[in-house]
């Protein structure tokens, strides 16, 4: 039991109950909250097992864009702000939710733990440097294909933020459009 | 620590990867090209394909790596198969893009499409030839995500649900499949496919059940792709609300890359032996009849043809039922023939569409008596769904139908061969349907333009592709190797 | 002589196909074209069969190779029989076709259709493999679904298509069954060629299974009881001409089948299949007879008897003794006579009467018509397996070699089995005297015989298809040697190999 | 490596137990996020030479920002076409 | 020319070609019918055709008769060649030709040679002449392939032909529903007879692994002590057949029925061909019939029932032409007892000279009785009464032809049947119980046929014109009044003009017919005239054969006693039935009898409902199964519905909700997930 064990342990209970609150909360604004929090937590989790990078990237990118993007998203789909009930689905289909997470939870949590026990491991610790020269020498072709990748969906996203729908007029000028 | 580059092996990928942000920076110069965009894609794509076919001739060494670690293992490796599928990949995306290509969109968007396009072709290009989990996500990803974008921006209300069913099928199942690549890199310790990490982790107990969950994963991941039941719901949505070209690319394109990338897992598991695969063949099994059977009473032909291409996948993954390298080439054949006769079905559509008006073409009713008034449309057509059907005289489909039984009998898998050939009847009564349609007494909108000339063109080419490959299958069978 | 080999199969197909795309597409094609085009394309095949009969020219050629599929045309002595009379009921068809075009579509698609279900049978007999036997095997599917569906019995649309849709369905489940059970063979022999599959035969345990679903597959062809419901259907509603290729061509088809996929290379499955199967022919003959006994139409009831008959094929070859075989091929080759001379002549009668009702009182045939007559006695007579006509020899002799089965089949089983055939035969001479009584002698109540009406008699075309069929029939009926002879050396060669 | 189950449990869940498309996305980040952690964890107790485990998080999280961009895109497109982002109402039939 | 380049040996006879005599006895008449069809188009150009090849097909017999007297005969000619099926099995189908058979052929050639000549002139105005010349030409052809086939399945082709000729011929005025009737009921009966046939002949045949009959016999009479049962169950099945053929009982009742042809037609079915055939067949397998008693035990009862049960019919007809048929079925039944009675090493002998008796004198009453019946147009006892009386001309022939039947010495009929009942009376002193059997019912048996032909005579020599009139009050009074016997006497068997057609009941009537009919006309043509004495005078010193060296029967010691002794009880019982006769209307001395036993007698005391009863199951079976098909048959319909159902079904799964989407991937990742566990 040492301390990094503790504080994996601490980390990832904050992140799971976190994202237990982010999913159920009937709270649009504050799920998306949660959901921060529940993030934040991983990061702690992989600055635990010695992975900084990652963790930063995690920080940044997630925390600091992806859920940006989603309270931007939520405030243009004017989601109602306070509790709200008429998100939530009907109990049935809750319930069937509830029975397949919980099974995919146990079945991967049965699988991995019976793999890797709990019990402690040596952990390598990796630098950053070695990282960097590995992405840029070994794993260059798909980091080029991923640049690409963001930019097409940059664009996607463009395009379609901007489609005119639900405009009548536009409706006429693209009368016979992309059929 | 440095990689080895081919660059003739890497340049089916690049071309059209690299088009596409071509294309975006001339639209950016010049604005308002509109359709040159897709003359571009489509010269683009074939420039790719011709790339390919160096690798394609029989003399070329099998299977050509790239991209190789001092170690020895490569991150890019190409066989015959690969090259069946990114020829498929390369030459049906072009199709699509021509098939677009008289379609009046504002110029902004069409150079959208267009780049979309070319990065979904590039993706699906590449992901034959990925050997390692990293590309293999990232040209996956690559391959889906703008074909989702594509189907939203159609500009209609059925066009963005369709995309909203994709877009979250896609997500979630992207999600289960990197937990599957994760998994699979838990099981192996390594990001690679190919080399001894998959034979070690098959081995030890544990790794092995890590290793089964990985697959299943990943398959069920990729089965959204294939549009294999229950991973199918999206396909009619998304078929009917997209324009028809995307319509086309979903069908062709997205599926062979999809089967591209099942392939790379694929080849990787067979040390595990049969019994980790009766996932697929269930699957199949379920998505052959669900398809049918849901098939036999759609009236819309677009919604037809998404459940045509359900039934088709449960047929293309049917011989990977079976554990051996038959089953590879028999999958890939018959998606390369299953791919060409769906073009040409949608290019009779796309071509019907765009003369007589989209509403004359979706219903299935509006094709009473085609045979009357367009009989080139209506040969053709009707070439297209024998083949599907795979009864003569469009020898091609045929084939293709023992090529896909072959393993599974070879196997004695009785009760999955005797469900495909329930499915074959079922298929048969389905594409009949179709095929009725075409005699009989005719019942045409009342303005009728003439076909466009590329269009009409395209026409002819799918039909003499059929008849050809109908008397000479060997001919598009080889590309995949023998 | 090669040439021959090809022209045989494609002269008609080519030809179908040409009518058939270029009908509409190009410019409409005249009756009259469309029927010398036809007469040509069928001559021509059947004089390339005859030859290909006379100097047996091979040619095997690499086609697919992918799937393992050869361009293989032979012919032995069980496929020559079988090759000719196609080929000849070829030119019959055709040329009743022109007496009788029904409407339903354009004549050039009509002849179209019919020159590619010759081809295709034609191809099926031809070809010694596998995986191109079963692509022959489909090719008749569509053109016959249009036939029926198209150019059927005009009176009942919805029944016409339900009719065509059964058989298609019925034959593509039947013929992906058989594919199934070819490519599993042909996995284990490494070879799709015929003679390969024979020769590299699968181990015993799996046989059973492979030639139980080759049977099923194949008897829905034949048809075997209980598949055989889409017979009788499609050849009520099929035009004569649609009927007569239906019943002399397809059937045997299923037949040639068995004999080739089943009998040579999987001996031991059908050693454990030949009491159950033995036993569902029976039956089928059986049923057949007790139908025919009370149905009311006629040309269903034809299609009965048809079914009948090939329950005597099919014990024959279960009898597994190389008479019971050689009755098989012979009865085989005399239904695909009588059928044909019996569907020409009821296929006559009915489109002068409007409806094939048998309930109706009718004046005797014997009086108004005697060339129709003439023809109808024979055929039924022939039906009826009466001695000096074609289906004799062909019944007695399955009965024989039912009664001595091969070695290892139980005899006992095989006794009943045989008794039950005979049964069958006296069914066959009440439902066949039936329709002679209510027809031919005419149900008319006393009264003076009607005088002769040489208007409505057959002429023409129809009179020279009906009597050559008929004459057909009585030369197979008195001299039975020429057939055997010609199939008795591949029997015995298939019997030793299968005996292995 | 509890965590890891739990996350893509309560990540599936979320997916399933949703209405608003947004908090679907929630679902699907949190199932991404279990996908990294097991990469990484794996990397760090294997010895892995190439820090796949690491880099491949990298690319996962990488592509999700991708997604969440373009599902963003759809999801306003959706809410302009309908005037809702509601999972559960059936799309137009054309 | 033959003789000239030596194929002929003018000692021998022997005929050095392809086609030897025994071919020409079967093809001649074969070849009736298709030239006939091919060639001919009026009923002249085939009476043509029909006469000479008839003649001709008397000759060959005779030339091969004489050929085999002489010895140059070939004993087996090859006719289509040997079937190849197989090395395990032979089928040789050639002909043989020993005494017996060729004694016969030569009858079966007489007598239908004179049938052709008859029929021309009996059915000299009929359409439909045509085809009946050529039924008579096929039908000869196939009696006389089964007359001297040598192989069982040619056998089996003779015997089934004929029952397909005497479909055609009774059929012949098929525009009368009880002509129709008729035919189908003869084929069927038949047929239904013939269905153990082809079991018992593969019995026989596959032991042997030939179907030759000499290897059949050599092999079985080997065998016989091992597989006694299997000969015992294959000759079973022939007699069975055989009964049907020779309408013995039960399949008797298709024979009188079959009186609804022409009576040529009649005379050559009861006379030579088809009721005989039975005969020939078990005579060339007699050799076999005497090494099982069982077999021979059935025949015998079989036959003596038919025997005495048919002489009682043929006495309480109330047709003539009922009545002679019922005689054929008693005579039939004689002939076969002849076979049943002898035991080793005695051969066919007797059966086959009783055959060719019964051929000439029943050819000879028919043909005379065809005869009347055109003069006083109908074969009832009203009609026929005191026929000779009015034309003298046929009286003697119609006379040797009635004693012939009889058996008065020195008429034919007598030494046959008398042999037979001396050969009975020897086995069954010997204690054969077959022979007892016969031995009882023969005795019956004689004095019936005494009986009946004596009643006969006298009907037609009755001389009563003047009481006609009152007869006929009482006729038709009877449709008002309820006189059950003679109306459905009248209705039973309607009276038929002279081209058997149907005349209603108010029809010319008796007195009118003798008035209107015209003598002159209606005397058949000289060559059936002299036919007709060729066979009186046949009856007459047929009896001759009997010593003659082509039948080894033992003739020299005769059981005088017996045949006083039957003779005199045949004296009395004429004398009797004399005087039965006296004071009836008709001169019938079956009057005496009550009316209600009559009317069942003319319809074979109702066999027919029998054989009807018999029927009906299978017809109900046959609605039965198609009822069954019906459904079979919606049921395969019903799957397309089944499959539609499951399509709506699934449907409302999809409805097009992005969510279900979802719930759908996720519910199949589980399921995949578990079953990948799970099948690992």
């Amino acid at each position: 039991m040492t301390t990094y064990d503790v504080l994996f342990t601490i980390a990832g209970a904050i992140s799971v109950a976190s994202a237990l609150l982010a999913v159920s909360t009937k709270h649009l604004v504050h799920s998306a909250l949660w959901l921060i929090v529940s993030l934040a937590a991983l990061c702690g989790c992989y600055l635990v097992l010695g992975a900084e990078f990652v963790a930063l990237v995690q920080l940044l990118v997630y925390v600091g864009a992806v859920v940006v993007l989603v309270l931007f998203a939520l405030m243009l789909t004017r989601a109602p702000i306070g509790r709200s009930h008429e998100h939530d689905t009907s109990l049935v289909q809750r319930a069937a939710a509830l029975v397949v997470g919980a099974a995919t939870a146990a079945l991967l949590s049965a699988v991995l733990v019976s793999a890797y026990g709990n019990g402690a491991q040596h952990i390598n610790a990796g630098g950053t440097h070695v990282l960097a020269t590995r992405l840029f020498g070994n794993w260059v072709w798909p980091f080029e294909l991923l640049s690409a990748l963001l930019l097409v969906a940059l664009i996607a996203a463009l395009a379609l933020a901007r489609l005119p729908i639900g405009r009548r007029d536009a409706e006429e000028k693209l009368r016979g459009v992309s059929r | 620590m440095k990689l080895t580059y081919d660059w003739w092996l890497l340049a089916p990928v690049l071309i059209p990867a690299v088009g596409s942000v071509l294309v975006l920076l001339l639209d950016a110069l010049a604005p308002r090209l509109g359709r040159v965009h897709w003359a571009i894609t489509a010269v683009l794509l074939l420039a790719g394909a011709a790339a390919v076919v160096p690798n394609a001739l029989p003399s070329a060494d099998n299977p050509r790596d790239t991209l190789c670690l001092p170690a020895g293992t490569c991150l890019y490796s190409l066989d015959h198969v690969g090259v069946g599928l990114q020829l498929t990949a390369l030459v049906s995306g072009a199709v699509i893009a021509l098939l677009a290509l008289p379609i009046r969109v504002p110029a902004e968007r069409a150079a959208v499409q267009a780049t979309l396009l070319l990065a979904a072709t590039a993706g699906a290009t590449g992901v034959v030839a990925a050997r390692d989990l990293g590309s293999w996500l990232v040209m996956l990803e690559l391959a889906t995500l703008p074909a989702v974008a594509l189907v939203a921006l159609r500009a209609r209300r059925s066009a963005v649900d369709g995309a909203l069913s994709r877009l979250t099928t896609s997500l979630v199942s992207f999600a289960i499949t990197a937990m599957g690549a994760a998994l699979w890199f838990a099981a192996t310790g390594s990001a690679l496919f190919t080399g001894d990490a998959v034979l070690n982790a098959a081995h030890d107990t544990d790794s092995r059940r890590i290793l089964v969950l990985a697959v299943v994963f990943i398959i069920a991941g990729l089965a959204f792709k294939m549009s294999l039941a229950p991973f199918h719901v999206w396909t009619p949505e998304a078929f009917g609300g997209a324009s028809v070209p995307i319509g086309g690319f979903l069908a062709v394109t997205s599926k062979a890359a999809a089967l591209a990338a099942l392939l790379v897992i694929f080849r990787g598991v067979t040390v595990l032996g049969t019994s980790a695969l009766a996932a697929i063949g269930v699957l199949s099994a379920v998505s052959m009849t669900l398809g049918n059977v849901m098939a036999l009473r759609e009236r819309n032909a677009l919604r037809f043809l998404a459940w045509s291409t359900v039934s088709q996948a449960g047929w293309v993954v049917l011989p990977l039922a079976t554990v051996s390298s038959r089953a590879v080439r028999s999958a890939a054949a018959y998606l390369v023939v299953y791919a060409v006769a769906t073009l040409v079905a949608f290019i009779v559509v796309t071509a019907l569409a765009h003369a007589d008006g989209r509403e004359h073409a979706t219903g299935l009713a509006s094709y009473k008596g085609l045979l009357r008034r367009r009989p080139v449309l209506a040969v053709t057509l009707a070439l297209a769904l024998l083949t599907l059907m795979g009864l003569p005289p469009a020898v091609i489909g045929l084939v293709a139908k023992v090529a896909a039984i072959g393993p599974v009998a070879g196997g004695r898998l009785w009760v999955l061969a005797v469900i495909a050939a329930i499915n074959a009847m079922l298929g048969v009564a389905v594409y009949l349907r179709w095929l009725r349609m075409l005699f009989g007494a005719t019942k045409g909108p009342d303005r009728a333009d003439r076909l466009h000339p590329v269009h009409h063109a395209l026409v002819i080419v799918g039909a003499a592709a059929l008849v050809v490959t109908s008397v000479a299958p060997h001919s598009l069978l080889q590309i995949v190797g023998r | 002589m090669v040439v021959a080999l090809l022209v045989a199969p494609l002269a008609p197909i080519v030809a179908g196909l040409a009518l058939v795309t270029g009908d509409r597409s190009l410019r409409s094609v005249s009756r009259h074209t469309a029927y010398i085009v036809s007469l040509l394309a069928t001559l021509a095949s059947l004089a390339a069969s005859v030859l290909i009969a006379k100097d047996r020219p091979v040619l095997d050629r690499q086609w697919v190779p992918e799937i393992g599929m050869r361009l293989h045309l032979a012919v032995d002595g069980i496929s020559v029989p079988l090759l000719l009379m196609t080929a000849a009921i070829g030119v019959l068809v055709v040329l009743h076709a022109r007496h009788e075009q029904p409407d339903g579509g354009t004549p050039a698609t009509f002849f179209g259709c019919l020159l590619l279900v010759i081809g295709g049978g034609i191809a099926t007999f031809l070809v010694q493999d596998a995986i191109s036997f079963f692509l022959a095997f489909e090719v008749v599917l569509v053109p016959m679904w249009v036939l029926i569906g198209r150019f059927g019995d005009r009176r009942d649309a919805r029944e016409r298509a339900r009719a065509a849709y059964t058989f298609v369905l019925y034959t593509v489940l039947g013929s992906t069954l058989m594919l199934i059970g070819i490519l599993t063979m042909t996995f284990a022999a490494g070879t799709s060629d015929l003679a390969g599959i024979a020769a590299h035969p699968l181990p015993a345990g799996g046989q059973t299974v492979v030639a139980l679903i080759l049977l099923v597959g194949l008897g829905i062809k034949v048809p075997m009881w209980p598949l055989h419901s889409w017979l009788p259907r499609a050849h009520t509603v099929a035009p004569t001409a649609g009927s007569m290729l239906l019943a002399a061509v397809l059937l045997k088809m299923g037949t040639y089948g068995v004999v080739r996929l089943v009998l040579a290379p999987l001996p031991e499955g059908v050693h454990r299949l030949a009491p159950y199967v033995g036993a569902l022919a029976v039956i089928g003959i059986i049923w057949g007879g007790l139908v025919c006994l009370v149905e009311r139409s006629l040309k269903r009831l034809v299609a009965w008897s048809s079914v009948a008959h090939m329950g005597f094929v099919l014990l024959g070859m279960m009898s597994g003794t190389e008479i019971g075989l050689q009755a098989a091929l012979y009865a085989n080759i005399a239904h695909g006579v009588i059928s044909a001379l019996l569907f020409a002549v009821v296929g006559g009668l009915k489109h002068r009467w409007g409806d094939d009702d048998l309930d109706t009182v009718r004046r005797s045939l014997r009086d108004i018509s005697p060339r129709l007559s003439l023809t109808f006695v024979i055929g039924f007579a022939a039906a009826m397996g009466l001695p000096g006509l074609a289906g004799f020899w062909g019944e007695v002799l399955a009965i024989f070699g039912a009664w001595s089965p091969g070695a290892g089949l139980p005899s006992r089983w095989f006794h009943v089995l045989a008794a039950g055939a005979s049964v069958g035969a006296v069914l066959a001479a009440g439902y066949a005297l039936r329709v002679l009584w209510v027809v031919w002698h005419g149900s008319a109540q006393g009264g003076l015989p009607p005088k002769p009406e040489p208007e409505s008699d057959a002429r023409g075309n129809e009179w020279v298809v009906a009597a050559v069929l008929g004459a057909a029939a009585i030369a197979l009926g008195v001299i039975p040697t020429v057939l055997l002879h010609a199939t008795a050396d591949a029997v015995t060669h298939l019997m030793a190999v299968a005996g292995r | 490596m509890v965590v890891v189950g739990l996350l893509f449990g309560i990540g599936l869940y979320g997916v399933l137990a949703r209405r608003n498309s947004v908090l679907v996305l929630i679902g699907v980040e949190l199932m991404l996020a279990a996908a990294g952690l097991l990469f990484v964890t794996v990397g760090s107790l294997t010895s892995d030479t190439m820090r796949a485990g690491q880099i491949m998080t990298i690319f996962v999280i990488t592509i999700a920002a991708a997604e969440i961009a373009v599902a963003l895109g759809v999801i306003l497109a959706v809410f302009r076409a309908r005037g809702n982002i509601d999972m559960t109402q059936a799309g137009e039939r054309e | 020319m033959i003789l000239a380049d030596g194929r002929l040996d003018t000692t021998t006879l022997a005929l050095d070609l392809p086609v030897q005599p025994s071919h020409l006895v079967v093809l001649l008449p074969a070849a009736v019918p298709v030239l006939i069809i091919l060639l001919t188009r009026r009923s002249t150009q085939a009476f043509v055709v029909a006469s000479v090849l008839s003649f001709l097909g008397l000759l060959a017999p005779i030339a091969l008769l004489l050929q085999h007297i002489r010895g140059g005969a070939v004993a087996g000619p090859q006719t289509i060649g040997e079937l190849p099926v197989g090395p395990g099995f032979s089928i040789p189908l050639h002909l043989q030709v020993d005494r017996l058979s060729v004694l016969v052929a030569v009858a079966v050639g007489l007598v239908s040679w004179a049938v052709q000549i008859f029929t021309r002139w009996y059915l000299y105005s009929d359409p439909r002449y045509r085809q009946f010349a050529a039924g008579v030409g096929l039908f000869t052809a196939a009696m006389q392939l089964v007359v001297l086939s040598g192989d069982m399945l040619l056998t089996l082709v003779g015997w089934e032909l004929m029952g397909w000729c005497s479909y055609l011929l009774i059929g012949h005025e098929s525009e009368r529903p009880k002509a129709r009737r008729a035919a189908y009921k003869a084929f069927m009966v038949t047929r239904i007879a013939d269905t153990p046939l082809v079991i018992g002949l593969a019995i026989l045949s596959l032991g042997a692994h030939s179907t030759d009959l000499d290897a059949v016999v050599t092999h079985w009479t080997h065998a016989a002590a091992g597989h006694h049962t299997a000969l015992t169950a294959a000759l079973l099945c022939l007699i069975c057949a055989v009964a049907g053929k020779s309408a013995q009982v039960p399949f008797q009742d298709w024979l009188p029925d079959a009186m609804e042809g022409p009576t040529p037609a009649s005379a050559l079915i009861h006379a030579a061909t088809m009721v005989a055939a039975g005969t020939v067949v078990l005579g060339k397998l007699i050799t076999l019939l005497e090494l099982s008693d069982t077999a021979r035990v059935v025949l015998a009862i079989i036959a003596s029932i038919s025997m005495v049960g048919a002489g009682v019919l043929a006495f309480l007809q109330h047709d003539l032409k009922r009545l002679l048929a019922w005689s054929t079925v008693s005579q039939v039944a004689l002939m076969l007892l002849g076979l049943a009675v002898v035991t080793p090493p005695e051969g066919a002998d007797l059966g086959i000279a009783h055959l060719l008796s019964h051929a000439m004198f029943k050819a000879l009453l028919f043909l005379m009785i065809g005869w009347l019946s055109v003069l006083v147009s109908g074969t009832t006892v009203e009609r026929l009464s005191g026929a000779l009386s009015k034309h003298p001309a046929c009286r003697t022939t119609v006379g040797i032809g009635l004693l012939a039947l009889a058996g008065v010495p020195p008429f034919v009929g007598f030494f046959s049947k008398d042999l037979i009942i001396d050969a009975s009376a020897r086995g069954g002193i010997d204690g054969d119980p077959s022979a007892r059997i016969a031995f009882v019912a023969l005795m019956c048996v004689v004095l019936l046929t005494a009986a009946y032909s004596m009643r006969m005579w006298l009907i037609l020599i009755h001389r009563t014109g003047s009481q006609r009139v009152q007869v006929r009050e009482v006729v038709e009074d009877s449709y008002h009044v309820e006189d059950v016997g003679i109306v459905e006497m009248l209705v039973d068997l309607p009276q038929v003009d002279q081209h058997g057609r149907p005349l209603d009941h108010t029809g010319p009537l008796p007195v009118e017919v003798e008035e209107e009919e015209p003598v002159v006309d209606q005397q058949p043509g000289g060559g059936a005239r002299f036919g007709l004495q060729l066979l009186s005078v046949l009856s007459v010193v047929g009896g001759a054969l009997v010593v003659s060296p082509m039948l080894d029967v033992d003739w020299q010691h005769p059981n005088v006693w017996l045949i006083g002794a039957s003779l005199l009880l045949m004296g009395a019982v004429a004398l009797l039935v004399r005087m039965m006769s006296v004071g009836t209307v008709y001169g019938d001395a079956a009057a005496r009898i009550p009316v209600f036993v009559r009317a069942s007698a003319s319809r074979g005391f109702d066999a027919d409902r029998i054989y009807v009863a018999v029927v009906r199951p299978v017809i109900a079976l046959a609605h039965a199964v198609t009822r069954v098909e019906g459904l079979l048959d919606r049921g395969v319909q019903a799957l397309p519905v089944l499959s539609a159902r499951i399509a709506r079904r699934t449907d409302r799964l999809h409805d097009r909700r992005p969510t279900s989407g979802l719930v759908a991937v996720s519910v199949g990742l589980v399921v995949v997930g578990v079953m990948g566990v799970v099948l690992w």
